[in-house]
């Protein structure tokens, strides 16, 4: 093309809006991955699915947030990838009363403002985490009133019940450890300017971009091995997949089940594949007709195969649920029989509670798509025994608001024990007391397992607690409020040069033994 | 008439439209002549193939679908149809350039007035941009525009004094001929006179040849030495005006002559020539005015009238004259 | 001139109180509470309408959109729900990367259509101009989202050129840029082509040539400048739309831009975030628009004299 | 001075009477001399038949799964591969056509309609009323149509019904400007100066005589609309607010092929190749229809 003023104006000006536009954006660039060079790499590049929401973990509790916030904060207690307790922030802990614990904290931590770290520092939290909308059901238990600093390194924490589950509910990365002047100083903007002990110091936040994090130097523990951690978010499960074969990321968090073969056969990676706490069910509305019939409930739990399921919606990745728990949550009953797919039975039982010639129902989720992928299955599935249902997908706050409202006939949802611990698991879900907003949007009820389940809330001794739990869980199998569809796995996949990494079964992995090879 | 004097010589020219829906026979085998100075008619209908000969001449017709078939154009000795899209280009608008039909679309209404004289300027004459501009407001005081307004877009001009602009870019370079398509067919009728006027006068004062298209007879009587009169692509009757005038010969021209309101006569009806102008995509055979010609005979439909020189310089397409000669 | 921008700015004011009122209407009659799902399903039924109270939900409609529009012309337009942070700030955080994305893909768009249409135009019906013409055409029809996959399938995963998330260096933004940006190539191919194949037939264009002057001179000096208003329309056009419709090509290449921030939002029954982003890209969009009318004078003075 | 004038003045009657005799024959005939608009035109009708003999053609139901039968690549049985249920694809594409043109028609239906509604009334009462129609139609074309399509999803609930009330709000303005701008040329001419003559109520006058007269643009908007609607409703699904399952459309079913592009690329190909030909054949025929319906009409 010849010249042209006006064609060549216009361009340079649309040139001069994208540089400014370009300039504009924080343009740092991606750090080396430094592969090519040889050079031992100190930079660890994390793909996950979403956004941090933020880092102040009273302000949230979504996965996402905090795994970034296990690296920045430490909790009194440590629960390890096997579920067990260990000492974290407190050395030693011990049970006083029925209501009371005193824990014994480690000297000598600073937070990553240079403050000492101390019992005031935990008095301060744990009255903090008690006002969050939030979280603050996690350490609900605890009565204000009843936490006393001993010293500067002892503090006693009162229940307002006893409590059998605290330790686990201290565990919880809601529960990491703030210091008040920090928090105070940073106002509104604390979520931006998080302070912790942990073994990475935050350092930028780009939002709905990434978050950084370097190497705290003077952390109490085995320092971390890598002096920066990026947590890429990367929506699309593909894209992050694709982003670690390519070297993009070392590593990805919720690989999706259709790529494990993929991250599997790759020379260059490795796929970690460990049970996690999730857990997928389809809930019947039991305050409603012909939900209330456990006959339909379990004439449903037949009918349904949830082997294909897994299959077929996982990939064969996690397993077909037996019970309402999966079996490494503590308390879980791990020899339920599973209903099992037998369509004669189903029938069966249909025939007796009266609906042989079946009955038309909706089937509720969220638009997620393996609930989505679900819903289709089950609703192919239940055409043998006439049940004609329809799917209907709303968006997750409808959803939430219409199934606490009970205005479902069965809903496909998931519950994550993020405590490892029965309790979690199953209270919220099972007890009366919960009906709808609460966790119970099956509104079922049964007495029995109403005094298990609080019974073994305060009961101290683990053996007898299991036996609750298990007795509890036996009931409702045969009850099926549930069909109890899926246990769930944590998929990683990393590069093979990432060494050191071990999956939480509660989905928020630790990275500070995490280094190169 | 075959003199070296001729500035243009258009010997045997066919220009045909080739389309999907058929061939257009815009010019066939068209000859004519122009001497130094002289002013040539070409006179038709709309359809007629006026202004396919001057885009012809100026080897611009839109290819395709247009082509020149065949023929010459011989101007200034050298044979226009055979020379290259650059030495054309040296000629249009320097040695040959030309006025169009309708001012209001024929300015570029994105750049200014004097930008468009100027262009050409620039084009054909070794000048630097500010010389171009000064010759620029020169051509349109030339042409009773103040030079002032060569900054001026041609939607802030009317009309008459757009057709004045176009002129002054035609003129710009001094052309030897130039070709005035229907110049004053869209002006007012009181502007017609003083743009006919301008155009006279500047053709004196340049000696410029020109080409008069034009389906107005009265023009042609104001302005113009010689007529061509085309019907259908062909040129049907060619000779001087006084001649045209006093004796037509063609039955076409007599119509046209008769289709004229004569303020004069009391008669107030015109004589309009019967029927319609062929489909161009389908001229009837023979001479292709016979289906409208009032004196048409039964050979008129199955073959094609010859140039008939009846009398010196003037030449008729008519069957009833290549009779007589014979 | 300055009148004239100043009574479009002026008449921005009724639009965006107009769009803020649709805007909030909507999200308000939306089924689902946002302080249900700010706590998500664990949290207890004292807590929901503790929230409740703090945001001002039980209040009134005309009440909540009166507080909107007052907190908003002193710029406050409120804080997210999920992070609780100032929802201007999260959107300018954002808008970088839309605007960029959105310029970029202009940027690939103008300069593969109109140099592609200017082409066809000037052969119709040539061989080029009818594979152009269905390019084109494949062009528009072709879903997006459909084809920033196809993209990463061959630039990242086959080739690996081209990485297929992030928008931080320039080699992210490739991908995401050929993805917004062919489909609106494709539109402005068909705009200039058709655009200049008007003016290629006017009048003007004639007399340029009989002045002597070369056939690219013609084609891209007087008839591209008179060709240019449609297209620029369409370019406008073209920004406005990607500047929304961004969101897919976002959510695809894991871009931290608004558009996914507004899909989150809603998903989220964010209120603050959707009201601001929408508003946000609303009078963006208006901006683009008056610009778009600005260059108008600026490429045709028949237009620029109406502006008074 | 004199003009020859007597055939340009017939030729333009005779332009005229050839017109008014039959101008939607008119059209036909020079839209059946457009061959890619023919071509358009034989898809769209072969789209068509799918939708309405969708049950005889269709080798499998629309929701016969067969979870032992999944990811099946394109074989003799099963053209275009089964999905991650087992399901025909072809068959579910088939069906599909059904949904695809529905929410098309529809939203445009719902679009024109409503927009060409406010047009008229705007255009032909013009004063106030105009001014408060446009500028209603101002603020909605401020927002872009994707963003307002998924805010009125995300308050009405996903679905077909609601996805087609959704895309079809998005481009109402377009209409009520088009509608709007011919009422306007049409007001004042005599035909309705001469039907308020004789005494025709507005609502007649605007539905006997103006609309009909300024339907070549709302015809040409609206096939490109069909194909813009179809469009939307497969962007809506991508991102989880569109038409549900197991319903076949085509934008979900590509949406929900593409977690296994990588591996199965049968599944979200077809949709999409679907969708892409449609609105291919859509936008040919538009197109065609615009030259055929007036050659200088532009969008």
């Amino acid at each position: 093309m010849r010249k042209n003023k006006k064609l060549l104006t216009l361009l340079s000006m649309m040139l001069v809006l994208v540089l400014v536009a370009v300039g504009c954006g924080t343009s740092t660039e991606t750090p080396d991955t430094g592969d090519a060079t040889g050079e031992v790499k100190d930079t660890l590049i994390v793909g996950q699915g979403a956004d941090v929401v933020s880092l102040d973990p009273h302000a949230t509790n979504d996965q996402p947030s905090s795994r970034v916030s296990k690296q920045i904060y430490n909790t009194l207690v440590n629960q390890n990838e096997a579920m067990e307790l260990e000492p974290g922030l407190a050395e030693s802990w011990e049970k006083i009363d029925d209501l009371t614990w005193e824990f014994k904290l480690r000297q000598g931590v600073k937070f990553h403002n240079g403050e000492d770290f101390t019992a005031n520092d935990v008095k301060f939290t744990l009255l903090r985490a008690l006002e969050s909308a939030k979280i603050g059901h996690i350490v609900g238990a605890i009565n204000p009133e009843g936490i006393e600093v001993v010293d500067n390194h002892t503090i006693k924490i009162a229940t307002n019940e006893p409590f059998a589950p605290l330790l686990a509910h201290l565990a919880h990365t809601a529960a990491g450890m703030l210091n008040e002047k920090a928090v105070t100083e940073g106002g509104e903007n604390y979520a931006q300017n998080p302070v912790g002990t942990g073994p990475f110091k935050f350092q930028e936040w780009k939002t709905g971009e990434s978050v950084t994090l370097t190497r705290n130097d003077d952390y109490f523990a085995d320092k971390a091995k890598v002096k920066t951690v990026v947590f890429r978010n990367i929506t699309e499960n593909t894209a992050r997949v694709i982003e670690l074969e390519t070297g993009g990321i070392d590593i990805a968090y919720d690989i999706p089940p259709t790529e494990v073969s993929r991250v599997e056969e790759d020379q260059n990676l490795v796929l970690l594949r460990d049970e996690s706490l999730s857990t997928a069910y389809i809930g019947f509305n039991a305050g409603k007709e012909p939900y209330n019939d456990v006959r339909v409930r379990q004439a449903i739990n037949y009918a349904i195969d949830t082997d294909s399921i897994v299959e077929a919606v996982y990939q064969g990745v996690g397993k077909a649920a037996k019970g309402p728990l999966g079996t490494n949550v503590f308390g879980a009953h791990t020899d339920l029989e599973q209903y099992g797919y037998n369509l004669e039975k189903a029938k069966e039982l249909m025939k007796e509670a009266g609906y042989e010639n079946g009955f038309k129902a909706t089937i509720m989720t969220n638009e997620n798509q393996q609930r989505m992928d679900i819903a289709e299955i089950v609703q192919n599935q239940l055409r043998d025994i006439n049940i004609e249902t329809e799917v209907q997908v709303v968006e997750w706050g409808t959803y939430l608001d219409e199934t606490a409202a009970g205005k479902h006939d069965m809903f496909i949802l998931g519950w994550t024990t993020v405590t490892g611990d029965a309790d979690y698991g199953l209270y919220a879900l099972f007890h009366s007391s919960q009906f709808g907003d609460a966790g119970n949007r099956t509104f079922w009820s049964n007495d029995k397992v109403d005094e298990l389940l609080d019974a073994a809330r305060v009961e101290a001794d683990p053996a007898k607690r299991a036996e609750y739990y298990s007795e509890a869980q036996e009931i409702i199998r045969e009850e099926a409020p549930w069909v109890f569809t899926y246990n769930g796995e944590n998929l990683a996949g990393t590069r093979k040069n990432v060494k050191g990494f071990k999956q939480h079964p509660a989905g928020h992995h630790k990275l500070v033994s995490v280094y190169f090879e | 008439m075959k003199d070296n004097k001729n500035l243009l010589e258009i010997k045997d020219l066919s220009i045909h439209y080739i389309t999907d829906d058929g061939t257009v026979r815009a010019v066939e085998e068209m000859n004519l002549e122009i001497g130094v100075g002289e002013t040539l008619g070409l006179v038709g209908e709309t359809g007629a193939g006026k202004t396919t000969t001057a885009l012809g001449i100026m080897n611009l017709v839109p290819n395709p679908p247009g082509k020149i078939i065949g023929g010459e154009i011989v101007f200034e000795g050298e044979d226009l149809v055979k020379k290259s899209q650059s030495e054309l280009r040296k000629i249009r608008g320097n040695k040959i350039s030309m006025i169009f039909q309708d001012p209001m679309t024929s300015l570029n209404p994105v750049m200014t007035v004097g930008d468009q004289i100027a262009e050409v300027v620039k084009l054909h004459q070794n000048v630097n941009a500010a010389e171009a501009t000064e010759r620029a407001m020169e051509m349109l005081e030339k042409v009773g525009i103040p030079g002032t307004r060569h900054k001026d877009f041609p939607h802030q001009f009317s009309g008459g004094m757009r057709q004045r602009v176009v002129i002054a870019i035609a003129l710009a370079c001094n052309p030897t001929l130039l070709i005035a398509d229907e110049p004053t067919t869209a002006l007012d009728v009181t502007i017609q006179a003083q743009v006919l006027d301008l155009m006279r006068n500047l053709k004196h004062e340049f000696n410029t040849s020109m080409i008069m298209i034009t389906h107005d007879l009265g023009v042609v009587a104001e302005v113009c030495d010689k007529v061509a009169i085309m019907y259908a692509g062909n040129v049907i009757e060619y000779t001087d005006v006084k001649r045209l005038y006093t004796s037509p010969k063609h039955p076409y021209t007599i119509g046209l002559f008769g289709s004229i309101p004569d303020i004069e006569s009391d008669e107030s009806r015109l004589k309009p020539i019967k029927g319609l102008m062929p489909d161009p995509t389908n001229i009837p055979s023979g001479c292709p005015f016979h289906p409208r010609c009032p004196k048409a005979m039964d050979i008129c439909s199955q073959r094609k009238p010859k140039n008939t020189e009846v009398e010196p310089g003037h030449f008729v397409k008519c069957l009833l004259f290549e009779n007589t000669e014979k | 001139m300055h009148k004239y921008i100043l009574r479009r700015l002026l008449m921005l004011v009724p639009v965006m109180l107009g769009v803020t009122l649709i805007v909030f209407t909507m999200m308000h009659f939306t089924p689902g509470d946002p302080a249900k799902i700010m706590l998500g399903e664990s949290a207890p039924e004292a807590e929901v309408i503790k929230l409740r109270e703090e945001l001002g939900l039980d209040d009134p409609f005309l009440v909540q959109f009166g507080r909107y529009v007052f907190n908003a012309v002193q710029g406050d337009i409120g804080r997210s729900y999920t992070t609780n942070r100032p929802v201007a700030i999260e959107i300018m955080e954002r808008f970088p990367s839309t605007l960029k994305l959105a310029a970029l893909g202009v940027l690939v768009s103008v300069s593969l259509g109109i140099p592609t249409g200017i082409i066809s135009a000037t052969r119709q019906y040539s061989l080029f101009d009818n594979i152009a013409m269905v390019a084109a055409l494949l062009g528009v029809s072709m879903p997006n989202f459909w084809q920033g996959l196809m993209l990463i399938l061959f630039f990242s995963v086959q080739l690996k050129w081209f990485p297929s998330s992030g928008f931080s260096t320039p080699s992210q933004m490739v991908l995401p840029a050929l993805t917004l940006g062919t489909s609106s190539a494709a539109i402005i191919t068909r705009m200039t082509r058709s655009s200049m194949l008007e003016v290629i037939r006017q009048d003007y264009i004639r007399t340029a040539r009989a002045k002597g002057q070369a056939e690219s001179i013609v084609i891209n000096k007087h008839a591209l400048n008179n060709a240019l208003i449609p297209i620029i329309t369409v370019i406008g056009l073209q920004f406005g739309y990607l500047l929304g419709g961004a969101v897919l090509t976002e959510s695809i290449f894991s871009i931290p831009g608004v558009g996914r921030l507004m899909v989150e939002s809603i998903k989220a029954r964010n209120f603050p975030v959707v009201q601001g982003g929408v508003l946000f890209i609303a009078i963006t969009f208006s901006f683009v628009n008056l610009l778009v009318d600005i260059l108008y004078a600026f490429v045709d003075p028949r237009i620029k004299s109406q502006y008074k | 001075m004199s003009k020859i004038k007597t055939s340009n003045n017939q030729e333009e009657v005779k332009a005229v009477s050839k017109k008014k005799r039959s101008p939607w024959v008119e059209v036909w005939r020079r839209l059946r001399q457009n061959k890619s608009a023919m071509f358009g035109l034989a898809i769209i009708g072969l789209l068509v038949f799918c939708a309405i003999f969708a049950d005889l053609i269709a080798p499998y139901g629309i929701d016969d799964q067969d979870l032992r039968a999944r990811f099946i690549t394109p074989s003799r049985d099963y053209l275009f591969g089964t999905d991650n249920f087992g399901r025909d694809i072809l068959s579910r594409i088939i069906y599909g056509s059904r949904v695809s043109l529905q929410v098309g028609f529809i939203a445009v239906g719902i679009s024109a309609l409503t927009g060409g509604a406010l047009g008229a009334i705007a255009g032909f009462y013009g004063g106030r009323l105009d001014n408060v129609i446009m500028r209603f139609v101002d603020i909605l074309l401020a927002i872009p149509g994707i963003l307002l399509a998924i805010s009125i999803v995300s308050a009405l609930g996903p679905g077909l019904q609601n996805v087609m009330i959704a895309v079809g709000i998005g481009s109402i303005p377009s209409y009520a400007r088009i509608v709007r701008a011919s009422v306007l040329s049409l007001r004042d001419q005599e035909f309705v100066e001469a039907a308020k003559a004789v005494g025709a109520n507005d609502f007649r006058i605007i539905s006997k005589h103006i609309i009909p007269n300024s339907m070549a643009p709302i015809i040409v908007q609206a096939t490109l609309g069909v194909a813009g609607a179809i469009l939307s409703a497969a962007g809506l699904s991508f991102i989880g607010l569109g038409i549900q399952p197991p319903t076949p459309e085509w934008g979900s079913m590509l949406s929900s092929g593409r977690q296994y592009l990588r591996d199965y690329w049968h599944i979200a190909t077809f949709p999409g190749l679907a969708i892409m030909i449609t609105i291919f054949a859509l936008n040919l025929l538009g197109d065609g229809l615009r030259d055929a319906l007036d050659p200088r009409l532009k969008s």
